[in-house]
């Protein structure tokens, strides 16, 4: 280790201030966008995943398509996603869909429910305005 | 004693390898001016001393000194470069030319690779000097290996059976070389089972029988 | 050469199979008696099981590079022998976290595997340490093997943290650590009780499987060592006298 | 006794020379990471469009799996008999470990120029945002260079090193392929590159030091 303090030193030094750098920058490696980000991005036609949560009230489901909003602090974006949701699949649940952004609404033929890292027995005990936000 | 300090010391040195024990309980010193024959037959541990005296081979007990360096320490690598080390098996390069071989070794020295192609010339292949390693005979590789010892000129020279697939001329030269050396105060080990050319070669010569120095 | 009767002693505690039965009841009573998630329902019965056997390969994990670090330092082959049970315990924890996180992945986020942050992360890392298992299966020479898999075994642990907190550091599909972390704790007493139960348990499993593990490994090595001892041929033993000499 | 960095040089120069004396990398790795671009449509289907999509992916996992042979070559073939007269020459380990990382990189950045323009034209990609590139394919051919030699020289000679060095290097190297092929992707897409790179940045930096560390410790096993 001696042998070679002078190198080790400032590599290690180097590398930990690149890390740094790189989470603050981390916004890059994301699973998924969210709906301010994807706002942002209208004009797009690639392929994306959106997250947030699901809009209470906003679900309506008809002819094996399912019409809600995905929301995070700021935005919300309709969705509408061809296909049956996952079984946890409910209202102020979080959720990854995955497809492209028409204009108007959200395209998706790909849903992921993610939950959280709380867990209740009473549903009351969840404490949903927090999350909502910091999640996404 | 305090003068001369012997060139290695081996004090109660066995090693292992593997399942099999190869060394057990070597007590060993080589002081300066010392040519000395190991005999043995077969896988009798003879390459595996060699490789302790040459301080590449870790070892299970006892303790070894060479050239007033502890060979299990951080020492050894400043003694390296001194030690002089021909295996049984060339360790040539094969796609490199003699003089390429030699060069690197000469450069790795901090010398000139002029020095490397005297010492192909002394050896009596400055002719084979452009020809690839795996191009030449085992007889050609050998002498280039010896060549090696020319360019470096190491005070401790260890030679695993120095006379095979060696001609006769070249048999001189590996004595010249073993004499040269330990004329000039270093040490030479020569492991060997051709016991009949060694002897003439040796100041002194032991026995080496199932990892057991006799 | 007749081999001289040689014998080694079986292991024979019992505790840490006691330990282990009873420290896995434990956690399957407390999490069969703790209530469900709202959400989740019943599927978060997982948790109990997935959270500690990823935390056990943590620890698993940290102790291996613990240990090849003091092998390196003091070159003892029991150093070793800890390094490479902890390894392997380590990497049976994680294929049982990623097998778990699947089962619990199904129902709730639609899929069994994606490619978030934290599951290609854990996935590398399962794979990593099988590649230090397979290191071990090479070399014969015990201090040649040691030597190896130490380097490996301190290397390797720089994915430890990179997966724990892949969830912090990057958004990902997989929730954020409810235990460790530096926030308040979002679980119903209950439920974080029997979660501290499960952890506990599985440690303690991990205590009672290493002591088996470094056990067995020493009969291992000492077998190895026998056999490099007295009774196998000494180096040149294995060398006769030509066969042709003395017959005709 | 010379410097470090001619030392590296040394080594360097030596491991070029046997290359360009044996065209392992260039007769044989590189055919067959060609052919492997070629038989990868045959699998998947023809379709343009979506080669011209996954094109860039395929190439990179191309550049890591058949990157490890060029990366390990030399280290796995040494014989023991080198090995020795390498440890007796006094050559600091560190240097020799960079020597040989120096020659894979520069056969390494061969080959994914060479493998690189098989991509554009069998794929038919579009080499928007192709400035990046440069940038990657040098960071990757460092990244890949200093991981293979640094695992060759843990698994060292063997019956199974060839099996086992790959087994080893392919999930480290996730961090490479996953920059490099993102790097290019967030251009294209009008984002920034940045982090990947600096991903990519860490992870050489890392190697280099787990290399340097494990030199000694490594030249020393036999």
């Amino acid at each position: 280790m001696t042998r070679y303090a002078k190198f080790v030193i400032p590599a290690l030094l180097l590398a930990g201030v690149l890390v740094v750098l790189m989470v603050n920058l981390s916004s890059a490696l994301v699973y998924f966008n969210t709906p301010t980000e994807l706002l942002a991005r209208e004009a797009s036609d690639e392929r994306l995943r959106l997250g947030g949560r699901v809009v209470p009230g906003s679900v309506d489901e008809r002819d094996g398509l399912v019409a809600f909003s995905v929301q995070d602090c700021d935005a919300a974006v309709e969705v509408i996603h061809a296909g049956v949701p996952p079984q946890l699949f409910q209202e102020g649940i979080g959720v990854v869909v995955e497809g492209a952004w028409t204009g108007e609404a959200f395209q998706s033929d790909t849903m992921l429910v993610k939950h959280d890292e709380q867990y209740r027995t009473d549903a009351e005990d969840y404490n949903e305005t927090d999350h909502a936000c910091t999640e996404a | 004693m305090i003068e001369n300090p012997p060139v290695a010391r081996l004090d109660g040195v066995s090693v292992r390898a593997g399942n099999v024990q190869i060394l057990r309980d070597i007590d060993l010193t080589i002081d300066p001016g010392d040519a000395l024959g190991v005999f043995g037959a077969n896988g009798a541990g003879k390459t595996t001393i060699l490789r302790v005296l040459a301080t590449l081979q870790p070892t299970a007990t006892g303790s070894v000194e060479v050239l007033g360096a502890d060979a299990t320490a951080d020492e050894r690598f400043t003694v390296r470069p001194r030690i002089g080390y021909i295996g049984h098996v060339p360790a040539l390069y094969p796609e490199l030319t003699l003089a390429e071989n030699l060069g690197f070794f000469a450069r790795s020295r901090g010398l000139d690779e002029s020095v490397a192609a005297s010492a192909l010339a002394d050896v009596g292949l400055a002719g084979a000097a452009d020809r690839r390693a795996d191009r030449c005979s085992h007889g050609m590789q050998r002498r280039a290996e010896f060549a090696r010892i020319l360019v470096s000129s190491p005070v401790f020279l260890l030679l695993d059976e120095p006379h095979s697939a060696l001609d006769a001329d070249a048999v001189d030269l590996v004595d010249a070389i073993v004499h040269r050396t330990v004329d000039q105060g270093g040490a030479a080990v020569l492991v060997s089972h051709d016991r009949a050319r060694v002897r003439s070669l040796a100041t002194r010569t032991v026995e080496i029988e199932g990892g057991i120095l006799r | 050469m007749t081999p001289r009767e040689q014998t080694i002693e079986r292991p024979t505690s019992v505790w840490p199979w006691i330990t282990m039965g009873v420290a896995g009841t434990v956690t399957f009573i407390a999490s069969m008696a703790v209530g469900p998630d709202a959400v989740q329902g019943q599927l978060s019965r997982i948790m109990y099981v997935h959270v500690p056997a990823a935390w056990l390969a943590y620890l698993a994990f940290f102790v291996t590079m613990a240990a090849s670090a003091m092998y390196l330092w003091r070159k003892d082959l029991a150093w070793d022998r800890r390094a490479a049970s902890s390894a392997e315990i380590g990497v049976v924890f994680t294929g049982l976290a990623i097998g778990l996180g699947m089962i619990w992945a199904k129902p709730t986020w639609g899929v069994w595997w994606t490619w978030d942050a934290r599951l290609t992360l854990t996935a590398i890392m399962f794979f990593v340490y099988l590649g230090y298992l397979a290191l071990r299966r090479t070399t014969t020479d015990l201090n040649a093997r040691a030597k190896r898999s130490a380097i490996l075994g301190v290397l390797a642990v720089v994915q430890v943290p990179l997966v724990h907190f892949s969830v912090v550091w990057w958004r990902t599909l997989h929730q954020p650590p409810t235990l460790l972390k530096p926030e308040p704790i979002d679980m119903d007493t209950s439920m974080l009780v029997t979660l501290g139960i499960a952890v506990v348990s599985f440690t303690v499993m991990y205590v009672a499987m290493m002591f088996k593990r470094i056990e067995l490994a020493r009969l291992e090595d000492e077998i190895t060592e026998m056999q490099q001892t007295a009774d196998v041929p000494i180096a040149g033993e294995a060398v006769t006298a030509p066969a042709l000499e003395r017959g005709a | 006794m010379i410097g470090f960095g001619s030392q590296a040089a040394l080594i360097a120069r030596r491991d070029i020379l046997r290359e360009r004396r044996s065209g392992e990398v260039l007769w044989v790795t590189l055919p067959f990471g060609a052919i492997a671009l070629l038989l990868v449509p045959l699998a998947v289907g023809t379709d343009a469009p979506m080669l011209r999509q996954i094109g860039p992916g395929i190439f990179w996992v191309v550049v890591m799996l058949f990157g490890v042979f060029i990366s390990i070559r030399q280290t796995s073939s040494e014989t023991d008999a080198q090995r020795d007269q390498l440890a007796l020459s006094g050559l600091d380990p560190a240097a020799v470990y960079f020597g040989r990382a120096l020659a894979s990189f520069l056969f390494l950045l061969g080959f994914q120029l060479v493998l690189g323009f098989v991509t554009v034209v069998l794929y038919d990609i579009s080499l928007e945002g192709w400035l990046i590139l440069p940038l990657t394919f040098v960071i990757v051919a460092a990244g890949l260079s200093l991981l293979g030699t640094l695992a060759a020289g843990i698994v060292a000679t063997g019956q199974n090193a060839a099996a086992l060095v790959p087994l080893l290097v392919a999930p480290l190297s996730i961090p490479l392929l996953i920059g490099a092929t993102q790097a290019l992707e967030a251009l294209q897409l009008g984002r920034s590159s940045l982090t990947w790179v600096l991903m990519m940045i860490v992870t050489v930096i890392v190697l280099a030091i787990a290399g340097v560390l494990s030199a000694q410790p490594l030249q020393e096993t036999r």
